[in-house]
């Protein structure tokens, strides 16, 4: 990477002759302990995080594209630009899948975290606790339980169809639509979980300037407010496009496989590797042109508040309608969010093979739970799965969040180069990550100070680091932005040294976008299924290759019980960590948000 | 054009433990007058206006904007433009995007809104910076663009909450002249609030003094000035002593005091003061009605500067007088005066006042 | 094979520990270990087992292949040893067991061997359907009557699903040269086809919900489902034969191979074999004493196909089918 | 106690055109001195404070502590207690732990830092406010916690951005009293940006006027005020007719000019002002030096009043004396005065000054 550091950075001092030896070596000193405004110290805060990504992201990436232009050269790539063929279709499809999922993932997450964090009413804290339950579907189980819930054999559909006595079932999601469904549900938390902590941290007094110069609250929200939550917008944005660039369980579901990711699968099962190979550059090339689109889009603009002081909170809301549409909107937001989990939970308890026709299953049994529990070994793959996550979301907070400083704050050569590193390991499927893992840690390395790491333990937490490093580098990005920086400055100007300033203030300030991060990170990380298979080890397998495993011999009934065991352990830990974190904060905003 | 009351209106916060930060305000504010608030910090100037604003709900009282009850009615309702103390700036747009917002709003059309906006960035002299960013400009030009985005919509009621205190003395005469103006072109009711005192005596049709949430005084600039009504109002709007003086007698607007010297004077009073001989009087006289003479003239107070600051136009001294402190302020001072010199004051007594505790 | 044994039993209890990739369902897994370290109790608890899908063996085998983790590549169609074979990631040798097995079923060179044989057959809803309304044989899917009734486990992705579609091809053009008519077959298999299930769990949940009544799907499974987790399938032996499959092992190159040889001899040892065909619907790819009844009744009719031409056009022609024929007819 | 030293220093920002925020600016600033900047808003005073503490690097230049080159020291390393502009106050603290932070930096023992903090918010008058957060205090109240927060640390250079903006005159005197003792009392450097030119003259050691951020004049208060080096120093420093007069003769620090009325007076000049008979001099004269009498009186310049603006200490007034407009600031104006009439100005000759353009 181009993290050499470069005089040109900063302009230079003119007329300042070159220091001469004797005061080198304190000013060298001062500079490297300088903090923000040394010239250095970019470089040496990045240069590590820089050497990271290279190893564990980037380079295998180019080793993936020199695959894909090893054998056959530029022909597979031809056929992207050529032709009516198949790969173009599948580009354009996962295009149009990913642009829909953004727009709907963030109409719905938009809303939900205004509903929540706005308004005051009846359950709004249970809302809040099950809010990240869709995201923590278990994989596969998940996207099956979708199709139980809404396709054609599904049992709103076929309800429907009972109640309405039609001959076919009504209102079924199928192909592009169904994928869009399980997208919507899946990922809108990422756009809620950034639109809730960018409206905390938001200046509230420029608001309070709309309304005051005549703006209705559909206008201000236009006009102000989404724009003010821009980079929390554009980080959920990338995020879920990304993803849905990705996604390759609720294509396959559904039956879309003219998509980038099915494609990719079909042509490794083909053997086809350049091949395959050509369509994971193609999207991680869609992807970072994205993710630079996005950046520019953010950067025309500034969204940290200019306003002396600070503002409190103040307006006071009585609006009782609102509040009971509000309430409203969520019993029904609670019904359709809990409907996966509640259709887990019905086969989890239903006797194998007596559900099929039926609507919902007719015999009810515990014998799957008591399959799990009689297992001595059933507990040792979500201990796996808890310990890897936690350590991975360690490590990824830790980066993430020095990188997300270092890009929004820091002045240096490759600061979007660095961007896009960081997300580079988000666009691609994880199949390729794992397989690039794999690669560079099957022998020892540099990256890996000498040790073999594939067969161990460590590769897990480490592929995990390097897929959800993304969550908690953007959405901390994005609370950064909202942070006037002359709170840092005040904090130096204390005395504070760069490392104290950042802690007790930029740090503390970031919290909650740090915090969203951490959240998805570890979920993601529980749920883990397609790069965890390539490299799971008897002793570390994780309980999404468990499930995945039941799946396979269709004990689905089990397999349901153990996704029932995961849903369960993460709405605890979401419980836990929004009462540790906003709850209280996110309560006290409402409070003054309504009268 | 409207006329604002403001009907014993009270507000509490409810984690500011249980004193009020406004207290049983009453005040009627005339359609197109110029209206100032003036109070030490903290004493309810802002939360007055935020009320007025739609930001906060009275906890008791009422507004009304002419007959009409707005107690409860939403801000954007309420066609007020305000200037907040903290600027409140729209961070993502341009300075005249800035500006221009509330002419969108108002569907103002395009080319009238341009002009509009650049005529308003004229007025506060930021012509040419309508293309900046809120973040590449100076504290006073990011107050100075607060202020043109209120007034450029002409609101009925302008609320500017010390909308020049990040500007220099020549600039803030020149806003003012160009604030005033537009207010009484457009015959807007403007509630105004300053910590300068001369820059409310220049501009108000009235003023109310608060202190601690409640209004001290309502009154027109002289009135204020000349006759404050209460120890606190004199000594808040300029600077005055108020010296406590025995009472020897007196009518029904005015009271005869004794100085320290021995001699005696009879000093103004509001009517119906109700000083009797032997009580005590508070007088209030100003710093510039106090003449330096020397000491030997008659009726002159003899004192010695203990202190003395040049402050441009005029030199402030403070000199004891049989051991009360004696501000005053002289444009001439004999060449050479020293703190430590003897000095004879003479006090200009049409100017002395009697004011309430 | 006895001086392995001897090797073995010469380094006393520390054998050295085999690490299995196996794409065969879990339980199967589960009760092949225990049986085999009951039998050579120097191996309790050195037999790690790693259930993975077929394909992501093929993945992990070959990006380890500079530190190869696996001994045991247990699971996988012919496709995809022979292309593990072809990359140099087995280990070629010469079990005991080769001697009896039939050299279509096996690689010449003894990198990779069979081991059951899958023969595909017509699957169909024995709730929604009566034996006697089941088509008969692979023409009869093509009948209107069946349109939108089918469910296809997706073609691409599946290498069971890849066979099949591949000899419905190459049985009307036995050299593989003209493949059209096959195309049209397929075609007119599209227009019946309801759905395309995503996964095996998909299928057999589209079909026991009747979303549709008639698959192509390989017999054990059918036979597994129907009998061990109550599913309404029945299967139909077509009458002009099934396309037999065979899913194979491999020992992995550079692994601990004598474990693996040694695991691998175990699994064709004749009462191991007859356990797995009487309870798994195994059907061994090598001859075995003791038939249980479900195999002896079996009326087996191979179809002849010529699996080199398959090999040869399989990604082409399913290729062909995928961009052209999938979701057109 | 340390003497701070601006080499030619320039600060151009890469979006803002090319002028140049500050712009070769040389100033020197002894140990313990108390200095202000002053000049209009956007020229420069901020960017200014900013590269002192360490936030801007110059474009070019040298900033010195003593005989340190501190140019790109980093801030925590410089030792300034810095007041901004916008406060930055830590949102997330309460008031005490904001004024505590920079003591813990510097590791002063809890209980010192206790005592510490009660003291400096003593100094600002929020006792008591310890315990609030930052949200529930008015605006003037924020401004003081930052300032109790840069005056708690003593440190050797202190840095104040109009700190005392948003506060009413009263508290701002007292405030200003006490930063100028905390300021002695520990020998800080003190580095002042205000708008209240009063405040500049009552505070300060020496000021710097700068306009487009270019230092047009430095010197002591008084210098500035009664010896303002150019017309823009004359009319920036509190208000000054700056008449264009022709020269009639001249010594070395004197010029004759020509008056309106045909007379002729001595005017001081600066040495070296090299103006000759037949040139016009531009002579500043102060509106508080302008006294008005009766149009009869004899030498009196007669006028008409144009315009009328009591302000409280003094009456503003524009006269017009043959076409030129002359302001006016008396004390005392005769009862009834009204805008049109006749009035006769006396120039306070002495107090008369020429300036550069
Ligand atoms: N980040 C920036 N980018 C571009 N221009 C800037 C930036 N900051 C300040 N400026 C410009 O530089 C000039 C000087 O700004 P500075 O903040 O120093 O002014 P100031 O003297 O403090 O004014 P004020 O009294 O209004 O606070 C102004 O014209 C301003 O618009
Ligand atoms: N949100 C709040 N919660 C609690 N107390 C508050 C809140 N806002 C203001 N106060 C208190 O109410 C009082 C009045 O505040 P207000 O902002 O109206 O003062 P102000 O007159 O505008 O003062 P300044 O001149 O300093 O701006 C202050 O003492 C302040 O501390
Ligand atoms: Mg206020
Ligand atoms: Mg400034």
């Amino acid at each position: 990477m181009t993290a050499a550091p470069t005089a040109a950075t900063v302009p230079p001092v003119t007329g300042e002759p070159t220091p001469s030896g004797r005061d080198r070596r304190p000013r060298l000193a001062d500079r490297l302990s300088g903090g923000a405004s040394s010239r250095w110290f970019p470089y040496v805060l990045v240069f590590p995080l820089a050497l990271i990504l290279f190893g564990y992201v980037v380079q295998p990436m180019f080793a993936t594209f020199a695959e894909s232009v090893g054998v056959d050269g530029v022909a597979n790539y031809t056929e992207f630009l050529s032709g009516e063929g198949v790969a173009r279709s599948s580009l354009l499809t996962s295009l149009l899948i990913s642009a829909a999922s953004v727009l709907l993932c963030g109409i719905v997450g938009v809303a939900m975290a205004f509903l929540l964090k706005r308004f005051q009413f009846p359950g709004r804290r249970l809302i809040e606790a099950i809010i990240l339950v869709p995201a923590a579907l278990p994989p596969l189980i998940g996207a099956i339980s979708f199709q139980l819930l809404y396709s054609e054999t599904g049992i709103l559909p076929r309800g429907l169809q009972q109640l309405f006595g039609t001959e076919n079932p009504v209102l079924p999601f199928t192909g592009i639509a169904g994928v869009l469904v399980v997208h919507t549900f899946t990922m809108y938390p990422f756009f809620y979980l950034a639109a809730s902590a960018a409206l905390a941290g938001m200046d509230p007094s420029v608001e309070e300037a709309a309304y005051n110069l005549g703006a209705g609250r559909v206008r201000v929200w236009r006009t102000v407010l989404l724009p003010m939550l821009t980079p929390a917008l554009v980080s959920a944005s990338l995020l879920v496009f990304m993803t849905s660039l990705a996604s390759y369980t609720a294509p396959l579901l559904f039956g879309v496989d003219r998509t980038m990711t099915m494609q990719i699968y079909i042509n490794r099962t083909n053997g086809d590797l350049p091949m395959a190979s050509a369509y994971a550059s193609v999207l991680a090339v869609v992807s970072i042109l994205f993710l630079l689109g996005m950046r520019w889009y953010e950067g025309r603009r500034s969204y940290r508040s200019q306003s002396k002081g600070v503002a409190a909170h103040r307006r006071e809301i009585t609006n009782p309608f609102g509040k009971w549409a509000a309430l409203a909107a969520s019993i029904l937001a609670t019904v359709v969010l809990l409907a996966p989990v509640g259709t887990i939970a019905l086969v989890a308890f239903s006797a194998d093979g007596s559900w099929t026709t039926e609507v919902i299953p007719s015999a009810y049994t515990w014998q799957n739970f008591v399959t799990i529990f009689s297992d001595p070994k059933a507990f040792q793959p979500i201990l796996n799965s808890l310990q890897m996550s936690l350590l991975a979301t360690v490590g990824c907070v830790v980066v993430g969040v020095l990188i997300a400083y270092a890009v929004r704050r820091l002045d240096f050569r490759g600061r979007a180069l660095l961007d896009v590193a960081v997300m580079l390991a988000w666009a691609l499927p994880g199949t390729v990550v794992a397989i690039n893992l794999i690669s560079a840690f099957s022998t020892g390395n540099a990256f890996s100070f000498g040790q073999v790491l594939i067969g161990t333990f460590w590769i897990m937490p480490l592929a995990y680091f390097v897929r959800f490093l993304p969550l908690v580098f953007r959405s901390s990005s994005a609370t950064l932005a909202q942070i006037d920086p002359s709170l840092e400055e005040a904090a130096r100007n204390l005395g504070a040294s760069w490392w104290r300033a950042f802690g007790t203030v930029t740090l503390r300030l970031m919290l909650p976008g740090v915090a969203a991060g951490a959240l998805l990170a570890f979920v993601n990380g529980v749920g883990e299924f397609v790069a965890s298979v390539l490299i799971y080890t008897s002793q570390t397998a994780p309980i999404s290759v468990e499930i995945n495993n039941r799946m396979y011999s269709f004990e689905i009934g089990t397999a349901a019980a153990y996704g029932m065991l995961q849903v369960v352990l993460i709405f605890v830990v979401m419980v836990i960590s929004g009462r540790l974190q906003n709850g209280r904060s996110a309560s006290r905003e409402a409070a003054r948000w309504s009268a | 054009m409207i006329d604002v009351t403001l009907e014993s209106v009270s507000k509490r916060f409810a984690r500011a433990g249980d004193t009020a930060a406004v207290d049983d305000v009453d005040i009627t504010i005339a359609a197109g007058e110029f209206f100032t608030l003036l109070g030490p910090s903290g004493c309810g100037k802002t939360t007055t206006l935020r009320m007025v604003a739609g930001f906060y709900f009275p906890t008791s009282g009422r507004i009304r904007f002419g007959a009409e009850d707005v107690t409860r009615r939403p801000p954007n309702k309420r066609d007020t433009g305000m200037v907040f103390q903290n600027y409140a700036l729209f961070p993502h747009m341009s300075v005249a995007q800035n500006v221009a917002y509330g002419l969108k709003i108002r569907k103002v059309g395009r080319a009238d809104a341009r002009r509009r906006v650049e005529e308003a960035l004229g007025q506060v002299h930021l012509a040419g910076y309508g293309g900046r960013r809120i973040d590449q400009l100076s504290g006073g030009q990011q107050q100075r663009v607060a202020l043109a985005r209120a007034l450029v919509i002409r609101p009925r009621t302008l609320l500017l909450d010390e909308p020049l205190s990040n500007l220099d003395a020549k600039l803030r005469e020149e806003t003012r002249t160009e604030i005033r103006r537009i207010q009484k072109e457009s015959g807007t009711t403007a509630i105004y609030v300053t910590h300068d005192q001369a820059e409310a005596m220049a501009m108000s049709d009235r003023i109310a003094v608060m202190e601690s949430g409640r209004v001290q005084q309502i009154g027109a600039p002289r009135e204020i000035y000349h006759r404050p009504a209460t120890a606190f109002v004199a000594r808040f709007i300029g600077r005055s002593n108020v010296l406590s003086l025995p009472v020897t007698g007196g009518t029904d607007d005015s009271v005869t005091v004794g100085l320290p010297d021995g001699g005696e004077t009879v000093v103004a009073a509001p009517v119906g003061h109700g000083l009797r001989a032997g009580e005590t009087a508070l007088v209030s006289v100003r710093p510039e009605h106090i003449g330096l003479t020397s000491t030997t003239e008659p009726g002159a107070l003899p004192g010695r500067v203990t202190e003395l600051e040049f402050t441009g136009m005029a030199t402030n001294l403070i000199v004891d007088v049989a051991g009360e402190s004696v501000q005053v302020a002289a444009i001439d001072v004999p060449a050479g005066l020293a703190v430590g010199d003897q000095v004879g004051l003479r006090l200009t007594r049409e100017r002395m006042w009697v004011v309430r505790p | 094979t006895g001086d392995s044994d001897d090797a073995a039993s010469g380094n006393g209890g520390g054998a050295e520990q085999i690490t299995i990739y196996t794409a065969r369902d879990k339980k199967v897994a589960d009760f092949v270990v225990e049986k085999f370290t009951a039998k050579y109790p120097e191996y309790q608890g050195k037999v790690e087992i790693l259930n993975i899908g077929a394909q992501e063996i093929l993945e992990r085998v070959r990006a380890e292949k500079a530190n190869p983790q696996a001994d045991v590549w247990w699971g996988g169609t012919q496709q995809g040893l022979a292309s593990g074979a072809a990359e140099d990631l087995l280990e070629p040798w010469q079990p005991s067991f080769a001697e009896k097995m039939d050299a279509q079923y096996k690689d010449p060179e003894g990198r990779w061997f069979g081991e059951i044989l899958l023969p595909e057959v017509i699957m169909y809803n024995n709730k929604a359907l009566t034996p006697e309304q089941a088509p008969k044989d692979w023409d009869d899917l093509l009948d209107p009557q069946w349109k939108d009734k089918i469910i296809i486990r997706d073609v691409a992705a599946s290498g069971t699903m890849r066979s099949i579609y591949a000899s419905m091809i190459q049985r009307l053009s036995p050299d593989g040269s003209n493949p059209q008519p096959g195309y049209d077959w397929l075609k007119r298999l599209d227009a019946n086809t309801g759905s395309y299930a995503a996964n095996p769990a998909d299928l057999y949940l589209k079909l026991s919900r009747e979303q549709g009544v008639l698959s192509a799907w390989n017999l054990q499974d059918v036979l597994l489902q129907a009998n061990q987790s109550n599913m309404p399938f029945g299967f139909v032996m077509p009458a002009s034969g099934a396309p037999v499959l065979v899913d194979g092992l491999a020992a992995v190159k550079g692994g601990n191979s004598e474990g693996a040889q040694k695991f691998i001899e175990f699994l064709f040892d004749d009462t191991l074999r007859a356990d797995l065909a009487k309870d798994y619907y195994q059907i061994p790819a090598v001859e075995i004493a003791d038939q249980p009844e479900w195999l002896a009744q079996l009326d087996l009719k191979p179809m002849n196909v010529d699996w080199d031409v398959i090999a040869k056009n399989e990604t082409e022609w399913i290729n062909h089918w995928n961009s052209q024929i999938k979701n057109k007819g």
